[in-house]
């Protein structure tokens, strides 16, 4: 499928939305495996914070206590990456109590209208 | 139009894997093609042929198994998410084949639609 | 877009969470546990009822039989999965 | 441990709860294949239905179009391994939109302020 | 009876289910993504200090270490794995 | 006091198996006796001996493996929760052993306590 790909298509416009907290279950790191993998594929990537997603790019984790796998660190390798189109919805970072200087990335804030405008925009897009 | 589908939860625990296994079927007898099923997080857990239901459930894998055979569709199951779980190719079913997470990066670059079934 | 909403709204916030997103007349489908939101007479009825006035609300007529709720708020359109398949067709899709 | 626990222990109250709405995730199922084999150990059993968990025992479901196996009829089998204790909070009904003639079981009618008592009553018990 | 909540208060409406039916001066404890309901600075303060008001609400600290979360609702209290043991020695528990 | 352990989740997908460990290793720690943990609905997942996760994680399987036999535990994997799984002897790991849901039931009667650790 992957030649086919390359005849027959422009580059596609594809999204990863996180809207899960991390630890908790197991969409945010999944998702983050995802953002990653895409990259390699040349498209126009778009990575989105959402909802409770907020705090799967919070700081200061410490994973050291239970052995679980810290994955907040990879996050800053989306740059490493050239995925450079990361945003964050303002209201649900508000209510989570949340600013930019408490973030492992450094995403542009965007407000909830956009959200569904951005989504319309993507080929296709994922929610974890 | 070319659906895909994404498929994040196991089977049994939630309704997600039967959820989607009906849209599937609605898509196919709409004439829609499914370049792809890709089986990701707990949905790796669909694929496993130790599955053993009491007699009067649906079997969740042999229906899928059926699905794909019968209609040439392609099962992806994510290696990772896969290995992490304790499924490999030792135990997967037929019609499922094990493979990378890019496929599904794929599937969102070919798929006019992927529909994602979840928790 | 279509929103896909299939938790029940009594126990997730899902639903308030797509809703602060979704543009006015945005279709939403409400199937697995979130038909629990589609039935008449419950405290979420002049909730969804809101919804409405905003949304066309479908809910999956299969997934209302498997759970015995025939009972639904004024306006709200049922749609089997073949129905699903055609809001699918027209619409890019989000799961929340 | 069965002939220990018959040895030393009088019989234990012990309670399941149905919390979870049926079909939407396995939990409601689980939990009522557990109350069946409960029955089976001549204990002090209880069974209490709340929140999301009223809609387990709703009349009318009707599983052919999906094949999911519809176990609402199992619950009708409690009365003939003798269990007589179920209850249901009213709160949970009410906002749910169900009445008693809407069930499958005729369960007792309690107040929510009675429930953590029932809870703290049982030697043990378990929330599906 | 011990309370415990492990689904963020954010997404989940199982914080509230369980204040329906817990006693006043029954504990709560918090732990899994349930900690984001600890959090200072949340719109959720103003809720969790009701709680306060008549619950000792207890955090588990390797769970707020492993989400970063370090300041916390005034009136909250840290409890460790050996902590929450404590508190079910004391109490029959119920898992929302 | 005499503890037990109720699993209702399955590895990795959620954090309800990494809190119970965590729980069980501190209640030993603190001198109780934990009677059995019980492993139901996708908590049957734990046992496969086939999960093989990342070498940067936790192997949660041989976590709780370890905390059996080191201790003396006993883990019960309900037989029809697993069987509709996926999990049979061919695949559940050392220290688990697969078992009626009656002996949840007795788990009950017996321990002082039974905590669940649920999704």
């Amino acid at each position: 499928m992957n030649e086919e790909m390359e005849e027959n298509e422009e580059v596609a416009k594809l999204m990863i939305v996180f809207r899960s907290a991390p630890y908790g279950s197991i969409y945010a790191f999944e998702g983050l495996e995802n953002v990653l993998i895409m990259a390699a594929y040349d498209q126009d990537i778009s990575v989105l914070f959402i909802d409770d997603g907020v705090y799967a790019i919070k700081k200061g984790m410490d994973t050291t206590a239970t052995g679980i796998k810290n994955f907040s660190p990879t996050f800053k390798a989306m740059e490493a990456y050239d995925i450079e189109k990361v945003f964050i919805d303002r209201t649900s970072m508000e209510a989570r109590g949340l600013k930019l200087e408490d973030l492992v990335v450094e995403p542009e804030v965007i407000e909830s209208d956009a959200v569904e405008k951005m989504m319309e925009e993507q080929k296709n897009f994922f929610m974890f | 139009m070319k659906f895909g589908i994404l498929i994040t939860e196991g089977p049994y625990q939630h309704e997600a894997s039967d959820s989607a296994y009906q849209f599937a079927k609605a898509a196919l007898a709409k004439g829609h093609e499914i370049l792809r099923v890709f089986f990701y997080q707990d949905g790796v857990l669909n694929s496993t042929k130790l599955m053993e239901p009491q007699a009067d459930d649906r079997h969740i894998q042999k229906q899928w198994s059926a699905l794909a055979t019968e209609n040439g569709i392609e099962f992806i199951v994510c290696v990772a998410a896969a290995k992490r779980r304790g499924i490999n190719d030792t135990v997967t079913a037929e019609g499922f084949k094990i493979g990378g997470l890019g496929m599904l990066t794929e599937l969102a670059i070919e798929a006019d639609r992927v529909v994602e079934f979840r928790a | 877009m279509l929103h896909l909403i299939n938790e029940s709204p009594f126990e997730s916030n899902s639903l308030d969470d797509c809703l602060k997103y979704a543009a006015k007349g945005s279709p939403i489908l409400f199937f697995e546990d979130a038909i629990y939101g589609a039935m008449a007479g419950t405290s979420l009825e002049e909730k969804i009822k809101m919804v409405l006035a905003d949304h066309d609300v479908y809910v999956l007529k299969e997934d209302l039989a498997m759970r015995g709720v025939d009972q639904l708020v004024t306006g709200m359109k049922e749609v089997d999965y073949p129905g699903f398949v055609g809001l699918v067709e027209e619409h890019k899709t989000a799961s929340w």
